[in-house]
């Protein structure tokens, strides 16, 4: 099975990356784009794993080695099984 | 099979490929000619320019290791040596600046841990183009970004380069990078096979389809397709490199290997092949044991990838397991693919099929090589006419306006992405004439500088080769060390055509004559060529990375100012010489010669004399006189002082004054001295027939220029170093 | 007194402190080699800088679950001195022993330079020799050193006085542009309550000779070796 | 309208953050993650933009600022409108 996992930053943590983002495509003249965040994205391929252990294991392990909670946060979906 | 559009595809001509046939009596398979094509790219075999890089001086009493092996290796005493090289890796920054930049790093330090040596300084030399493009400036930070984030990680310092600017950079950006590595004399290591049956064994990352045929795209010319057919460039991964690192140089240190061999460009190929030739053998081995990342690799595809942070290593069969071991450690794989064979063949199966069956001596010696047709350009480069030049009104702005040229302006913002004091050594940093790092252990000291002025290259190539030679051991001069060996990398457009040829002949024939001079070794080096998009070439840009000693590195000396109060002498002599200089490029923008005349007898006589002034503690600070002439120099001692001083200073020449202030004749350092060591300095430059010039004292806050007593220039040290500092950051300021 | 410099297969700071200890201070000095379980005896370990496991996640994420790394936290708690610098530092706040985490440098890019530091914390085992207010320069060599906490964490901090060193000029006075990184507070380097594990973003082992131009860095070590029964 | 952009090395291309990070899951027992690779994502707030025009607009502007089509490739949805 293939799962997806987005990390980002907290929207309490300003991200200066997002920023300079958005200005790099201000002045490309992108003007209409108000607002850019940019976070980390992972994809795992898991075998053996029943959707309820992947239910369980995968923010399990976000939690413990992708995400520093502190300042980040993640969402995650299968994305085919 | 073999129709012109493959072999125009492989880089190679009908001849060529006929030799090869001759060669191995018979057709090549896809997978032979792919071998061949690589290792007979100009990039591999230097096919244009080894009747020309004949001509270096190579030999020298210290010299361990002249061209030929991945890198030079000096004796610097006490059971050491310095292992160094420099390599370009232009083409892939251009088209990935960021990796591109960064693999670069990693090749070069490949280049010197293999030889046994641990890496302690990389220096990186960097051309682009006009900072008013914003395509320039994003190949300028993503190529900066990219040596650092592979340097920092790895832990090798970058103690300092050069950057510069030209239009003919624009679409083909230089990216040179040097490495120096310290070594210990009983244990340098080299590709060698031993004897037969040894095992071959591939160590580090997997095996994919990164940057297949690299070599040869940096063998070709760019043509407006190549943004859109964009070959395939390598990631870098600094983190494993690290760990290849620290493994080879414990196998070694543990004497557990035989030979060894990075895999750089050409990758497989080029270490299954060189390692048995050093040795008159053979090696025959199974591709399908070659680690791979991807499914489905073709024979040709993993012979010819150039994947990154991969090494080759020989060892006896009873030492296999030990170096598995350390290996281990390392959290590394160590693979044994193959064995060394006697007969001098390269053997290769697939699938239980021979694949591969050349003679290795015909893919590593028999390369054609060619004496390129070379004449000069038809039309020579115009010669600045006075009268047409006027002086400015307002020197005060056209000095700040100098200091603030991109090519002269503070480099900071460069060099501080750089972790420039790991290892602690650095004892000086970047923003001198010269890195200088102790050797921890001994009284000594090595110091490094790259220089090349492409400028003055263009106007006139053999003066170009000569002066840069010059300029680098000038640089050294002013930190007090005595040049030991020289890398150079040549950057040059396509040596199809007659005049780029030229330029390059001349160039490395003036190398050959100031490296006689000076009676320094080159020790080996790097040629680009094909370095022309849409049919334009880049200046003929040599580069030159030259090492130095100082016995005592407490004996250092540094550019800046150091207490007011304090005598400026000009060692050496003012000309009226403004070709080719910043100048005339930043304030009246004109590219006109002639370059300044050089006495490399007077150059040595110069360097002599601050060598031996500052090895009697004479000097306190020393600064040489390059782009942007007297006034900038002064400037930077000015700025590179704990605190900012200033000076009052006279010059009596009969000349105009912008010529002096801003002029670039060669062979000239400013130094200063205390007030009770002057006679000595004055005497000691008389004894070596040296014109010295009392120009004025250290002190206040402004740099004050009087010419024949007229005041020429004020401007507060304060408002010269912001023009200076701000420069490159508001280039790179968003809005 | 014992020292024990950690080694991870991506640190490149554990020679450059294992030769101040043990060749400019002449201290016992060992490595402790990162997938062993033994401290070796030190009495106080040290968290060099580097790449610990390359980085590429986060500075220090991967490091905190190496094997050696349950031995240092419960050498921590049992009160046992630990200093981590720069990748250290981070290592120490990814293992949750120090509070807070490490954004990119405010402009977005590696910062190597010397940079001015304020002691705010006397006293400690780490600061015995200093004064509170005295100015420090040391290098910091970083590319993640903006430090970060949430406002209730930042408080604690500050209220407990655990923030041992502020970015500053030469002065000593706090400034947007003397915070180089953009650290909250202008924070460089933290302490845990207890007194006994110090993280700071400089580099005290790139200070600590002559031949560096500062050797503000001795301050730290010498203040250990003093705190030494 | 709100879009998000998931850029990653191309298949092809060596991911060493991805590799790291599948060494740590495995050494820390999470043996079933059989692949990893990790990339990077943009959330971007686009205003006044009918839905035609961002389907021109953002590839165009993933391609030119977000993306390095040699060795990175990218997919984008919009997550609100
Ligand atoms: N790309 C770079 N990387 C590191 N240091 C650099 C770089 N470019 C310039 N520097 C440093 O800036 C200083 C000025 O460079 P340069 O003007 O070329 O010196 P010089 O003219 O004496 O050779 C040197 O100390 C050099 O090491
Ligand atoms: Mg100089």
């Amino acid at each position: 099975m293939k799962v997806r996992i987005l990390v980002s930053f907290k929207d309490s943590v300003l991200d200066p990356q997002g920023q300079t983002v958005m200005n790099a495509l201000h002045t490309l003249g992108y003007g209409f784009v108000k607002n850019a965040r940019q976070g980390k994205v992972f994809e795992l391929e898991v075998e053996g794993l029943s959707r309820e252990q992947a239910e369980a294991a995968i923010p399990e392990l976000a939690d413990k080695v992708l995400v520093n909670p502190i300042i980040e946060k993640f969402s995650w979906q299968v994305l085919e099984t | 099979m073999i129709d012109p559009k493959i072999l125009a595809d492989h880089n190679l001509t009908l001849e060529e490929y006929e030799t090869i046939v001759r060669l191995i009596g018979r057709e090549p398979n896809w997978t032979e000619l792919g071998i061949f094509s690589v290792m007979w790219s100009e990039h591999c075999c230097y096919k244009s320019s080894k009747v020309h890089l004949r001509k270096l001086p190579t030999e020298g009493r210290q010299v361990i290791q002249g061209p030929g092996e991945n890198a030079g290796i000096i004796d610097i005493g006490d059971g050491l040596a310095v292992v160094f090289k420099i390599e370009s890796h232009n083409h892939p920054s251009f088209i990935e600046p960021f990796q591109g930049a960064a693999t670069g790093v990693g090749g070069i330090l490949r280049d010197i841990f293999t030889m046994g040596a641990r890496p302690v300084a990389l220096l990186d030399s960097l051309r682009f183009g006009p900072l008013g493009a914003g395509r320039n400036k994003a190949i300028m930070e993503g190529v900066v970004s990219g040596i650092s984030s592979y340097g920092n990680s790895i832990g090798v310092p970058t103690v300092g380069g050069e950057v510069t600017f030209d239009p003919s950079y624009s679409l083909n950006p230089l990216v040179n990078v040097f490495c120096l590595g310290l070594a210990r004399q009983d244990k340098i290591f080299y590709a060698r096979a031993g004897q037969p049956g040894n095992q071959v064994l591939y160590v580090g990352s997997k095996t994919g389809r990164d940057g297949i045929h690299g070599a040869t795209m940096a063998s070709a010319e760019f043509g407006k397709e190549t943004e859109h057919k964009r070959p395939n460039v390598q990631v870098g991964d600094p983190f494993k490199e690290k760990l290849l690192l620290e493994a080879c140089l414990e196998v070694m240190d543990k004497n557990l290997i035989v030979g060894i061999q990075d895999m750089g460009a050409a990758g497989l190929t080029c270490s299954t092949t060189e390692v048995p030739a050093k040795s008159g053998l053979g090696l025959s081995f199974n591709l399908d044991l070659v680690p791979q990342r991807e499914a489905g690799m073709t024979p040709y595809e993993i012979m010819l990838s150039e994947s990154q942070e991969r090494m080759l290593i020989v060892a006896e069969k009873g030492k296999v397991e030990e170096v598995r071991q350390v290996f281990a450690k390392w959290d590394l794989e160590a693979v044994v693919i193959g064995e060394i064979t006697s007969g001098g063949r390269l053997v290769g199966t697939f699938g239980g099929r021979t694949e591969i069956d050349v003679p290795v001596e015909a893919v590593i010696n028999r390369c054609p090589v060619y004496n390129r047709k070379f004449e000069p350009p038809a039309r020579t480069a115009p010669r600045l006419d006075w009268e047409s030049l006027p002086q400015p009104a307002d020197l005060k702005a056209a000095f700040l306006r100098l200091l603030a040229s991109p090519t002269i302006a503070d480099k900071e913002w460069v060099f501080r992405q750089y972790d420039h004091m790991v290892q602690t050594n650095t004892i000086l940093l970047p923003g001198a004439d010269a890195a200088v790092l102790r050797i921890k252990g001994t009284a000594k000291a090595v110091a490094m500088t790259l220089d090349g002025n492409a400028a003055f290259a263009a106007l006139d190539p053999r003066a170009g080769g000569r002066l840069a030679v010059a300029e680098a051991c000038r640089n050294l001069a002013c930190v007090g060390a005595a040049p030991i060996g020289v890398t150079n990398c040549l950057n040059f457009g396509n040596p199809e055509k007659p005049e780029v040829m030229w330029q390059f002949k001349e160039v490395i024939e003036g190398m050959a004559e100031a490296c006689r001079a000076f009676g320094i070794p080159v020790t080996g080096g790097n040629v680009s060529f094909y370095n022309d998009t849409e049919g334009a070439s880049i200046l003929p840009t040599p580069v030159l990375g030259v090492v130095g000693l100082l016995e005592d590195a407490a004996k250092m000396v540094t550019p800046g100012f150091k207490a007011e109060g304090e005598v400026v002498v000009l060692l050496g002599r003012n000309g009226p010489e403004l070709g080719g200089s910043e100048y005339l490029r930043a304030v009246h923008s004109r590219e006109e010669g002639p370059c300044p005349g050089l006495d490399l007898s007077e150059e040595v006589k110069l360097q002599e004399l601050c060598r031996e002034a500052s090895g009697r503690g004479l000097l306190r600070s020393a600064h040489d006189v390059s782009e942007g002439g007297l006034a900038v120099c002064l400037a930077e001692c000015a700025f590179l002082g704990n605190r900012q001083i200033g000076c009052d200073l006279d010059f009596g020449e009969e000349m105009r004054t912008d010529a002096l202030l801003f002029g670039e004749s060669q062979s000239r350092i400013v130094i200063t001295v205390r007030p009770d060591d002057l006679d000595k300095l004055l005497g000691l430059a008389r004894k070596k027939h040296v014109p010295a010039v009392i120009l004025g004292e250290t002190g206040g806050t402004d740099l004050v220029f009087h010419h024949q007593d007229r005041e020429a220039v004020r401007v507060p040290v304060a408002e010269a170093y912001r023009a200076w500092k701000e420069a490159l950051p508001e280039a790179f300021l968003i809005k | 007194m014992k020292f024990g410099v950690v080694v991870f297969p991506g640190s490149n700071c554990d020679y450059d402190a294992y030769h101040v200890l043990h060749s400019v201070l002449k201290q016992d000095t060992v490595f402790l080699w990162h997938k062993d379980h033994n401290l070796q005896g030190a009495d106080c370990v040290i968290l060099p800088g580097g790449f610990s496991y390359g980085d590429y996640l986060r500075s220090g994420a991967i490091a905190r679950f190496s094997p050696l790394m349950c031995e240092v936290a419960e050498f921590a708690e049992r009160g046992g001195l630990v200093l981590g610098i720069c990748n250290g530092f981070q290592i120490l706040m990814e293992m949750g022993l120090l509070p807070g985490a490490m954004l990119r440098n405010k402009r977005l890019k590696f910062l190597c330079q010397f940079v001015h530091l304020r002691l705010e914390k006397e006293g400690t085992a780490f600061t015995r020799l200093g004064r509170r207010g005295q100015v420090l320069r040391l290098p910091i060599a970083h590319y993640e050193g903006n430090y970060y906490a949430p406002p209730e964490t930042l408080e604690e901090l500050e209220k407990g006085g655990q923030v041992v060193f502020r970015y500053s000029d030469r002065e000593g006075r706090l400034s947007e542009e003397a915070n180089v990184n953009g650290a909250l507070n202008s924070i460089a380097g933290i302490i845990n309550r207890r007194g006994n594990v110090l993280g700071l973003m400089p580099h005290p082992e790139r200070a600590s000779e002559a031949v560096f131009g500062s050797q503000d860095g001795r301050l730290i070590f010498e203040s250990l070796i003093k705190s030494w029964p």
